[in-house]
C-alpha cells in the first residue's frame, strides 16, 4: 500500500477569496502578524503498488492530478510519496 | 397584551448573512411583534427577549460555515444572553453558527449529495416540550423548505445517546406518512436530525426555514407556529 | 519600446481600425492607449456590428422608465416602484472554465442591477449544451455551469427562479451560458452612470485588482479553437461574499444619498467603465493607476486598466463626501480609493501619479468607435432542407416499431422536456420570500411586499425554430414568453434578450442575426411589448462551425392582484379541460413537426418549416387567456409549447398530480401529429364544468377556437385510449430522468 | 517571514463524501488501483516572526488551527514549519 499526498493551491494570480476571509478572521482573533494566507486542497490516495513500479504509479498520479483533482485553469497542484 | 409588552427580538447580521429581512418581515408584518437588527460588531444588545441568528453565507461560508461567524463580538453576548435562559434561534446558517460556537452540541458536515439542496422538505415535530415547537402537536408532519450545502448534522456516538436521552432532538426529516429513512434523508444528517435544542432548551437550531413558510402565497404557512410558540413563551 | 504596428493585430484590432486610430491620436498609439482601444472596440463593448440593427427595437411604452443604453433597463409599476433588469451572455468564459464562467457571469448582471441603485430580487438564466446523454464533457460542462449559477446567487441571497435548459448537437463546441438578473427600486432613487462635475471624484470600491480576465472583452469576440485551451489567464473568479457586501455597501451609499452616479465593473474593467462615464456625460477624466488597490504588486498600467478583476464597483462623488463613504467600506471591509477626477476637456487621461502614460480623446471610444454594416445572405443549408419531413408512412413505422404509451413515455423521457428539477434544487429559490410561483411552471412569480402585486417572468429561445427559419422563430420567441405570462395571469410589460449568434463577417450569419431582429421587432410592435434591454454575443462557433442562432428572449409581465395567479397544475377532480386556441385547418399549411422535439427524439434530424404563427391572432389568444383569469374563470392555464398537446397534458396532470381522460378531435386522423407536433398559439385550460359556457362565449366573442377535450381524473393520464400511464409512473420519468443521466 | 503549513482532514469515522466521489471518478477513469481517497484543506501560512520565538508561534498556530482553522468535533489538523 502506497501512500501519497496530493496537494491543490491557487495559482497564484488568481484570486484566492477564501484565504482572504481566514487572514481577515485571524487578525479578527488578535494576530497580527499572519501575513497571507492560501486556501488550497489536500487529498490524500491510497493506491495498491503490488504490480506497479514507482514510476507507473508516478506517472498516474501525475495523470489524476491534472485530470481530476485540479482545475489546471485555475489551479497548481503537487504530490508526494509519504510511504508504506 | 399591551405595546411595550409585546416581545422584542434581536436579529444578528453578519457580512454574508441574507435571510435577515425576511425573518423581520415575519415577527414584524406576520406576527406583529417588534424587532430590530444587530450588527455582528455590536456586543451589547438592550431589551430584547430572543435572538434570532438568520440563514445565510456569514463570511462566504469559505472556510466552514459558520466558522468565521463566531468571533465576532456579539457572539459573546449570545452566549451571556443564553447563559440567563434568552430564548435563542439559529436558522441554517445561523444553526451552524451555533454548532461552531459549541451551544449547541454536533457539527455540520456537507449534504451527502455534494449539492445545495433548496425543496420542501416533510419533517416530525419530535417534541414540543420547548419554547419553540409548543404550538405543535407532538408527533405532528409539516412541511417546510430546506436550502442549504451543508445540513449534514454529525455527532459522535455519546453525543447522539445524550441528546436523545435528553429530549433535544426537536424536528426530524421524513416523508409526508412520516416515516424517517434513507430516502426522507435530504442530505445524510445522523438519524435524519433536522432541528434541535440545547439541554436548558432555550437555544435552538434548526437547518429548515421556518421564515420562509409563514403565509399560505408562498405555499405552506406551516413554519408560522415555530415564532408564535417563541411569542407565546416569551409573554 | 514595442513595436506597436505589430502589436494591435494580437490585440485583435483591424488594419483599418490601427489607421483609424492614428487619426484620431495624429500619431502612432503607445501600448497602453493601444490596449485601451483594443478593448473599447472589441464587439463586446463596442457592439460595432449589431449597432445599427439593435436601433430598430421598439425601447418604448407605456411602462418604460429607462430602455436600452444603461447598465439595464428600468419599468414602471406603479407605487413609485420600478424594476430593472438585463440578460447577458457569458458563453465563452464558460466553454473554457463552465464553474467560473457561469458564476462571473451571475456576478456581473447582478452588477449591472445594483449599479442602477435597484437590489436585485431574482435570476434566471438560459443554458444550452450538447447532448448530456452522450457525452462526459457536456455532462461536466453542464454540471459545473449550474453549480456556479447556483453557488454564485445562493451565497447573494438572490433567488434564481427560472430559465430554461436546452441540449442540442449544434451546442457541443460552444455551449451557451446567458444570465438575467432583476432587481427593484424606488424610482426617486434610481441612479445612473454619467460622470458630471468637474472636480468630481470616481470612487473604486470592492475587491482589489489581479491579472485575471486580462483581454477578456476581446477573448468574447473571437471564436473559440484550439488556441482557447491556451488563453486560461482570460479566465476570471468570481467571489460572492465580496460581491454580496458591495451590494450592501452600494446600496446603503445611495440610500444615504453620497453617491452621484454608479456603474459596474465588468468586461474591460476600470477602462470601459469610465470609458462609459464619461462618454455619457460628454467630460473628460483623469486616472490615476497608483491608486488602484492591486492584489500583485509588479501589474504593469495597461494590466491595471483592462483586468476583469470581478466584484468592483466605480461611483461618482462629490470630494466631500469620500470620508464618510471610505468610512461605510472600512465598516464592511472593503476596499475605497479614489482613482479618477472628472476634467472638462473631453480626454481620457491616464497617470501614474504625476507621470502621465496615455491621452485619448473619450469619444474617439465611444461614439466614434467604427460601426460595420455586414453584408448579409440567405444561407445555402436553407435551400436543402425541403417542407414535408414526415409522410405518413413514417408515422406507421414509429407506430409499428413503438407503442403509443411507449412513444408518450420517450417523450417526456427527453432531456428537453423532462422536469429541469435536477437544476433549479440546486438554485435558492426562495429566499427573500417572494416567490409564489415556483420554478416548473410557465413563469415564475415573484410577489412585491407590501402591495397586491406581483411580476411574473418567462425565458424562451428555440434554435431549432430560428435555424429553420430565424424571423419566425425569433418571433416565436417573443410570442411563447408572452404566452407563458398570459398563463399565469400578467400582462407583458417589457422584455430583454440576448442574442446568441456565430461570426457576423459571415454573411449567411448575419442574415440570420437581421432576421432574427426583425422577427422580434414584429412580435414587439404587435404584443406591444418594448425591449428595454439586452445583449449581443457573437463568435459562438467551433471549429468554423457555429451554433443554430439562438435569440433568447426574457419577459415581464405585471400581475395587479396576487390572489388571482394561477399555474399550470390541474387542481380538482372532475373539472373540465379545455384546449383553446387550435385552428383545425393548420394542418394544410403546415404539419407543425418542423424543428420539433418529436422529429428529434424518434429522427434525430433538424428539419422541416418552422411552425407557423399568426402574431395578432396570438395577442387576441392571450388576451382571453388573460379575462379568463382576471374573471376567475379557470383554474389553471398551461401553453403547448415543445413536446407539443401530449406534454402539455402530461405536465398539467404531473404538477397537480392528477390523472386525466382525454379525448380530442384527431387532426387528419394521424394521432401522432395530434398530439406532437408544435403549432403555436394553443393553451390547455382547466375549470369547474360550471364555468364551461361562460368560456365558451368569451371565446366566440374573441373569436378563438374552444374544445373540451377532457375531464380531471383519476390516477391515470388516458388519452384518446391510445395512451394510458398512471402519473406516478409518468411523473418519476419525467422528474428522475435528468438526474439518472448525470449520475451515470 | 515564516512559512507554516497546516491540513486538516475529517476525522477517520466520518464519512467523506467528496473522497468517495473522487475514487468513484478515479475508478471510472480506469484506475483501479486507487483504494482510498480522503479529502482535506490545506491551509498556508506567511507568518512574521521577527519578534516571536518559534515556540510562541506555534502556539499561536495551535490554538488558530483549533478554534478557527479546524472543527475538533469532525476534524484533525496537524501543522508543519516549512522554512523561511
Ligand atoms: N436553467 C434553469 N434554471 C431555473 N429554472 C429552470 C431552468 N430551466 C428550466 N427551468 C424551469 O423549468 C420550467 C420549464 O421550462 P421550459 O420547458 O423552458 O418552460 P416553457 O416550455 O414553459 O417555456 C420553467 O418553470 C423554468 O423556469
Ligand atoms: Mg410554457
Amino acid at each position: 500500500m502506497l501512500k501519497v499526498n496530493v496537494y491543490v493551491t491557487l495559482k497564484k494570480e488568481i484570486l484566492d477569496a477564501q484565504g482572504l476571509v481566514i487572514r481577515k478572521a485571524i487578525k479578527q482573533i488578535g494576530y497580527e502578524n499572519v501575513n497571507e494566507v492560501r486556501f488550497g486542497k489536500f487529498i490524500q490516495l491510497e493506491i495498491d503498488d503490488k504490480n506497479k513500479s514507482e514510476e507507473e504509479i508516478k506517472k498516474e498520479i501525475d495523470y489524476l492530478s491534472d485530470k481530476l483533482l485540479s482545475n489546471p485553469n485555475i489551479e497548481n497542484y503537487r504530490f508526494e510519496m509519504v510511504g508504506k | 397584551m399591551s405595546f411595550d409588552k409585546k416581545p422584542y427580538f434581536g436579529i444578528l447580521v453578519f457580512p454574508g448573512t441574507n435571510c435577515e429581512t425576511d425573518c423581520f418581515h415575519v415577527l414584524k408584518n406576520i406576527l406583529g411583534a417588534r424587532c430590530k437588527y444587530v450588527w455582528h460588531k455590536e456586543s451589547q444588545v438592550e431589551d430584547i427577549n430572543a435572538i434570532v441568528i438568520p440563514g445565510g453565507f456569514s463570511y462566504g461560508d469559505y472556510l466552514r460555515s459558520g466558522a468565521v461567524a463566531k468571533f465576532s463580538p456579539i457572539m459573546s453576548f449570545v452566549r451571556k444572553f443564553a447563559s440567563k435562559g434568552g430564548l435563542v434561534i439559529g436558522i441554517c446558517n445561523g444553526f451552524q453558527i451555533l454548532l461552531e460556537e459549541s451551544l449547541l452540541p454536533g457539527a455540520m458536515l456537507r449534504n451527502n449529495t455534494l449539492k445545495f439542496i433548496c425543496r420542501y422538505s416533510h419533517l416530525k415535530v419530535t417534541d414540543t416540550d420547548n419554547p419553540f415547537t409548543s404550538g405543535y402537536k407532538s408527533g405532528e408532519i409539516i412541511r417546510m423548505p430546506i436550502r442549504h450545502n451543508e445540513g449534514n448534522y454529525y455527532i459522535d456516538d455519546n453525543g447522539l445517546l445524550e441528546i436523545k436521552e435528553n429530549n433535544q432532538v426537536i424536528l426530524k426529516y421524513c416523508d409526508s406518512s412520516g416515516k424517517e429513512d434513507a430516502s426522507s434523508n435530504p442530505n445524510g444528517s445522523i438519524e435524519n436530525i433536522a432541528g434541535i435544542c440545547n439541554k436548558k432548551r432555550n437555544i435552538f437550531g434548526l437547518m429548515p426555514h421556518p421564515e420562509a413558510c409563514c403565509e399560505k402565497i408562498l405555499g405552506s404557512d406551516d413554519g408560522k407556529t415555530i415564532f408564535e410558540s417563541m411569542v407565546n413563551n416569551i409573554i | 519600446m514595442l513595436d506597436v504596428e505589430k502589436e494591435y493585430i494580437k490585440l485583435g484590432l483591424k488594419e483599418n481600425e490601427f489607421e483609424k486610430i492614428k487619426g484620431f491620436l495624429k500619431r502612432n498609439p503607445n501600448y497602453l492607449e493601444l490596449s485601451i482601444y483594443s478593448v473599447m472596440w472589441s464587439e463586446h463593448c463596442s457592439y460595432k456590428s449589431s449597432r445599427p440593427l439593435l436601433k430598430n427595437f421598439k425601447t418604448t411604452g407605456t411602462y418604460v422608465l429607462q430602455g436600452p443604453g444603461e447598465n439595464a433597463g428600468i419599468l414602471d409599476i406603479g407605487d413609485n416602484q420600478a424594476i430593472v433588469f438585463k440578460m447577458e451572455s457569458h458563453n465563452h468564459p464558460s466553454a473554457v472554465e463552465p464553474y467560473q464562467g457561469a458564476a462571473t457571469g451571475i456576478g456581473g448582471i447582478i452588477r449591472d442591477i445594483f449599479a442602477m441603485g435597484a437590489r436585485p430580487i431574482c435570476s434566471l438564466n438560459s443554458l444550452r449544451f450538447g447532448k448530456i446523454e452522450s457525452s462526459q464533457h457536456q455532462k461536466y460542462l453542464f454540471e459545473m455551469v449550474v453549480k456556479g449559477i447556483g453557488d454564485y446567487g445562493n451565497c447573494m441571497g438572490i433567488p434564481t427562479i427560472g430559465g430554461e435548459v436546452y441540449f442540442d448537437k449544434t451546442y457541443e463546441g460552444n455551449c451557451l451560458v446567458n444570465a438575467m438578473s432583476v432587481g427593484i427600486a424606488q424610482q426617486d432613487r434610481l441612479m445612473k452612470s454619467k460622470a458630471f462635475g468637474t472636480g468630481n471624484q470616481l470612487v473604486l470600491m470592492g475587491s482589489s485588482t489581479g491579472r485575471d480576465g486580462i483581454h477578456g472583452a476581446t477573448f468574447a469576440s473571437d471564436e473559440l479553437n484550439e488556441k482557447s485551451e491556451a488563453r486560461r489567464p482570460s479566465v476570471q473568479v468570481g467571489d460572492p461574499f465580496m460581491e454580496k457586501v458591495l451590494l450592501e455597501v452600494c446600496l446603503e451609499l445611495i440610500e444615504k444619498k453620497l453617491i452621484l452616479g454608479l456603474q459596474d465593473m465588468g468586461a474591460a474593467g476600470i477602462t470601459s467603465s469610465s470609458v462609459e462615464m464619461a462618454s455619457k456625460g460628454n467630460v473628460g477624466l483623469d486616472i490615476d493607476v497608483a491608486k488602484v488597490p492591486l492584489r500583485e504588486p509588479s501589474m504593469v498600467p495597461y494590466e491595471i486598466m483592462i483586468s476583469e478583476s470581478q466584484e468592483r464597483m466605480l461611483a461618482l462623488i462629490e470630494p466631500s463626501k469620500f470620508a464618510e463613504i471610505k468610512n461605510i467600506c472600512n465598516e464592511w471591509n472593503i476596499n475605497c480609493e479614489a482613482i479618477g477626477t472628472v476634467t472638462d476637456n473631453g480626454l481620457y487621461r491616464i497617470f501614474k501619479g504625476r507621470e502621465l502614460l496615455g491621452e485619448i480623446p473619450v469619444k474617439t471610444l465611444t461614439d466614434e468607435a467604427p460601426v460595420y454594416h455586414h453584408e448579409y445572405e440567405k444561407p445555402k443549408y436553407l435551400q436543402n432542407i425541403s417542407d414535408d419531413i414526415l409522410q405518413e408512412e413514417d408515422y406507421k413505422k414509429i407506430e409499428k416499431k413503438y407503442s403509443h404509451n411507449e412513444i408518450f413515455k420517450r417523450m417526456i423521457a427527453s432531456p428537453n422536456i423532462c422536469s429541469k428539477k435536477w437544476v433549479w434544487e440546486q438554485y435558492d429559490h426562495m429566499v427573500q420570500t417572494n416567490t409564489a410561483v415556483l420554478p416548473g411552471h410557465d413563469s415564475s412569480v415573484i410577489r412585491i411586499k407590501n402591495t397586491k402585486k406581483a411580476i411574473a417572468f418567462s425565458c424562451d429561445g428555440n434554435g431549432r425554430y430560428c435555424y429553420l427559419d430565424p424571423f419566425r422563430g425569433a418571433l416565436i420567441a417573443v410570442a411563447e414568453t408572452s404566452r407563458n405570462l398570459a398563463c399565469s395571469g400578467a400582462l407583458p410589460i417589457g422584455l430583454t434578450d440576448c442574442l446568441n449568434f456565430g461570426m457576423p463577417e459571415k454573411p449567411g450569419i448575419f442574415w440570420q442575426f437581421k432576421n432574427a431582429i426583425d422577427g422580434i421587432i414584429n412580435a414587439c410592435e404587435t404584443l406591444d411589448i418594448p425591449v428595454i434591454s439586452g445583449n449581443v454575443s457573437f463568435y459562438n462557433e467551433s471549429f468554423g462551425k457555429a451554433i443554430h442562432p439562438t435569440p433568447v428572449i426574457a419577459t415581464a409581465g405585471l400581475i395587479k392582484d396576487v390572489d388571482k395567479i394561477i399555474d399550470s397544475a390541474f387542481k380538482d377532480e372532475n373539472d373540465d379541460i379545455v384546449l383553446i386556441g387550435r385552428k383545425i385547418n393548420n394542418e394544410s399549411v403546415n404539419d407543425n413537426m418542423g424543428g420539433s422535439e418529436f422529429l428529434e427524439v424518434f429522427f434525430e434530424k433538424v428539419s422541416g418549416k418552422c411552425p407557423d404563427i399568426d402574431i395578432e391572432y396570438e395577442k387576441r389568444l392571450q388576451r382571453l387567456c388573460l379575462d379568463l383569469i382576471d374573471g376567475r374563470f379557470i383554474k389553471s392555464a398551461h401553453d403547448v409549447s415543445s413536446g407539443g398537446l401530449a406534454v402539455t397534458i402530461a405536465e398539467s396532470c404531473i404538477y397537480g398530480k392528477m390523472g386525466a381522460e382525454i379525448n380530442a378531435s384527431l387532426l387528419g386522423n394521424n394521432f401522432l401529429k395530434t398530439f406532437y407536433s408544435e403549432p403555436q398559439s394553443q393553451i390547455l385550460i382547466s375549470c369547474q364544468p360550471e364555468n364551461l359556457e361562460k368560456i365558451e362565449k368569451y371565446c366566440i366573442e374573441a373569436k378563438i377556437p374552444f374544445e373540451k377535450i377532457g375531464k380531471v381524473k383519476g390516477t391515470f393520464i388516458s388519452i384518446n385510449s391510445e395512451i394510458k400511464i398512471g402519473i406516478s409512473e409518468i411523473t418519476k420519468i419525467f422528474d428522475n430522468n435528468i438526474e439518472k443521466i448525470m449520475t451515470h
